[in-house]
């Protein structure tokens, strides 16, 4: 087995530290629930977390108190409603106040992209007419300087740490992944350091419309972690687990409740 | 919250909506789906008139065909058969920016009467009464599709004088705003609400009613609007949801 | 059949126009050399042909007389040496001078990058201590408004017509190709018109490593044209023709020979 | 154009110059390898010394493992054993310029005491003598690599005091220049010729006479340079070629 083959509780800790920008990436498909799950039972204390959908994932670790600051484009729970403890945190600074530097998507994915590329900006139509530029200082009128046409740049997103989940990992801890593949090659690449969790490992890869190979050469850490999605999915393993996603409202609603589930399903 | 409009007729106010939203999308038209509302009257239009519609998932989804109605806009459904699948970065820039997306459908927490649209924050943004999920696509979809179509429910608390934050703009500060701000495409081009439609005026742009639904009353949807609601001069009636559009909405909504 | 497949003859005669700006793209794999014969035949003139490697398929349009201007980022016969036809038009003005506007392959990609995003211009680091700048227009200085770094941009290219050969198209029209796809995806969405030449027409497409796949509604046309690539190659359908390569540099050394080959191998 | 520099040596001058190419790339080395010499040095060194080194060629391919020499960039055989293929614009963003190549090698028709590197035209721009391939991806090899290795043969057409054209930037004007410019790699730190082997000065960057190959001497190589060139105070012997490197080159060569 290579190198960078290790177990959650190693990785997370060799790689996660006080203080850090962290992104856990994954849009919808592949969020990588295990990792966040393991910061938690860490105790990891005033991360920047960064991520397009905060999603659940990032509900758990704002509830649990792990964030001080949180970069994102839509903190919502897809198809039923609010993030509660995102919102409890906004609205009431529990378990403690949480600073946003919020975008769009569109210059979410510029960020990563630019990030991944080894550019400190990247330019897009957006943000124009909106009150965005109003709170958040992460935007900037640039200029084309051949149209003269005003355009939006973004600085690039270069976390300290890029998580993500994936289907299979190969014997030489080259990953795969498929189906729905959001940022995750961009998280991977912008990051300084970056974990990946599977599946499993395979002899070798097949094809897979929509394939994204990442070299184990660009990955710090290679995780088997089974189910490491769920209540998210993975595309060929899993399905996504849509009775969770509505349970977890009434969870997330209360502050005791949500206490009593995460002392439950994710500390012990 | 859905409701029956009048004990006569044989569908809801979410219905009406949903079936008013579905003919709004030709056949062949490439179409920005989100969850909720806008899929299910984009999978609504393909089962009916518009078989060649492409759906397009912001998660990368071109020409998705769910077979079910997804539950998020990355359900595996989607990617299981669609044309095309994408990175994110690539669904922003290469497909929404470029202008190769015909409509998108936008939903909102707050209107105001240039249909510009809130899903951020209500009150304050730094000590915000209801802090909502934010932008996600839509600020972009709704300045880089051809057209927009939002669809929200009718009230006060929605149709309001005064956004608290602008998220997407519709068209600005009316006239030629919009394409002033150098914003590509043409913006909203209709509002479909649970009460009726709106369209904006040709030249201020303001929001104009020119239907309701069957059952209800235009003085009903000026009492739901929270500025002085612009009325056309010859309102008409939304026509009435058939046997056919409401029997494959609830065939859809049932599984 | 769907409504975009026609004859080669017809997409050409229906596309390109005289004095449009075109671009024929297929990085070593999958040139599309008879889309550019047919170009060749119907006798298009005064084109602003757009390519990163100009190739053997530029070197036979050039020296037919179709160009008046070439973007590009390298313009040899890889593996072999100069292209002879291109060095003629540009030394010796034979048979019609040819305006050069001349980049990096970095800067090429960056540019069909923001033509096939919408943009106006695309940032790179590149071009910097060259002579680069002195030369071509399309190359200017912009500074990170967040770092302050000086970097540079050059502008969207976003030609008349894209051609690019492709392995399949399904019955509706949608093309896929794969191996190495260059900036084949950037080239059809960058352009106004677009032609798809491909080895076959399939029932359905099977998945394959970094397949690219460009739905029916973004292509304004479609070819069925077997070894349309050659001497190129088709990833699975056919072996790049080095020889043809290599026997290509002394027909393209004389003007004579040239001419009787074309005449002999396209013309007729 | 190759030749036997000593009849009683088993080796003729393009096999020590790719010999000690090869040697320059250690295992586990990202390398970025263009057609010809370089490609066959990085295939002989994955042969050898460095058989877990990462052969990244512009046209996509990432860890290609060529079983035969390739024609060019883009052969079959490179995408076929490749670990992961990616469109070319991809290639220069996320990999090269996001600095993730460890080595780059490159050629050139002309280079001066600096490593610049000219390889787009000799003459004038506007009405050349020779006019070149151009500048492909040399300008971001150079300018983004971890470090570059130049090989090309000596004399004084190509060892030149002033380049007509700077395609790609080595040292620049010499010193913390090419720093100065913002350019992130290191820069090349070694030429390799058909004579010897030439390193920048540490400080003055200027390219100095480090080893000549066996049978070569120093006077050879000043006569081949068209500037004055500085020598190393010790210069050394390249070490011949092994019996080992001569047969996997010659094996490979061959097919």
């Amino acid at each position: 087995m290579v190198d960078n083959v290790r177990t959650l509780e190693d990785a997370i800790s060799a790689h996660v530290r006080d203080g850090d920008e962290v992104a856990l990436e994954g849009f919808t498909h592949l969020i990588p629930f295990a990792a966040a799950h393991e910061i938690i039972r860490q105790g990891r204390r005033d991360l920047t977390l960064v991520r397009m959908t905060p999603d659940i994932i990032y509900d758990q670790m704002i509830g649990a108190g792990c964030a001080k600051k949180l970069i994102f484009s839509w903190g919502g729970n897809p198809g039923v409603g609010s993030l509660h403890r995102m919102r409890d945190a906004v609205q009431d600074a529990w378990p403690r106040p949480l600073q946003l530097e919020e975008h769009s998507h569109a210059g979410m994915a510029t960020r990563w992209q630019a990030g991944a590329s080894g550019l400190p900006f990247g330019t897009l139509r957006g943000y124009v007419g909106t009150s965005l530029p109003d709170h958040t200082d992460t935007i900037a009128a640039i200029e084309c300087p051949f149209t003269g046409e005003k355009l939006t740049a973004v600085p690039a997103l270069n976390p300290d740490v890029g998580i993500i989940h994936a289907q299979q990992a190969d014997r030489d801890g080259n990953v795969m992944l498929w189906g729905i593949t959001g940022v995750q090659k961009e998280c991977v690449l912008a990051s300084r350091r970056s974990i990946v969790t599977v599946e499993e490992i395979v002899d070798a890869f097949t094809p897979h419309v929509n394939a994204v190979i990442l070299p184990a050469w660009v990955i710090d850490s290679v995780v088997v972690c089974p189910g490491g999605a769920h209540p998210s999915y993975a595309h060929d393993y899993s399905s996504r687990d849509n009775d969770f996603y509505a349970a977890w409202d009434p969870i997330a609603r209360d502050r005791d409740t949500f206490n009593s589930w995460m002392q439950e399903h994710v500390m012990s | 919250m859905t409701q029956l409009l009048d004990p006569t007729l044989d569908h809801t106010s979410d219905e009406i909506m949903t079936v008013e939203a579905s003919r709004a999308l030709s056949n062949g038209t490439v179409c920005f789906v989100g969850i909720g509302l806008p899929s299910t009257a984009a999978n609504l239009a393909r089962r009916l008139h518009a078989p060649d519609c492409v759906l397009v998932y912001e998660s990368g989804c071109i020409g998705a065909k769910p077979t079910v109605l997804p539950n998020s806009i990355g359900d595996g459904v989607l990617a299981e058969h669609a044309d095309v699948l994408v990175s994110v970065p690539e669904m922003f820039s290469y497909w929404l920016q470029a202008g190769r997306i015909d409509v998108g459908f936008l939903g909102a927490a707050q209107i105001d009467r240039y249909a510009n649209l809130n899903t951020t924050v209500i009150g304050d943004y730094d000590d915000p009464t209801v802090r909502l999920p934010g932008a996600g696509g839509a600020p972009e979809i709704a300045a880089s599709c051809g057209e927009v179509i939002i669809t929200l429910r009718h009230s006060k608390r929605t149709f309001v004088e005064h956004l608290d934050f602008i998220t997407s703009v519709g068209h600005a500060e009316g006239g030629d705003h919009r394409q002033r701000l150098g914003l590509r495409g043409r913006g909203p081009t209709a509002v479909i609400t649970d009460l009726g439609v709106l369209r904006p005026d040709p030249t201020t742009k303001e929001l104009t009613l020119v239907s309701t639904h069957p059952g209800v009353d235009v003085d009903q949807v000026r009492d739901a609007t929270g500025w002085d609601l612009r009325v056309a001069d010859d309102v008409s009636v939304t026509a009435t949801p058939t046997r056919s559009e409401l029997d494959v909405l609830r065939a859809l909504k049932s599984v």
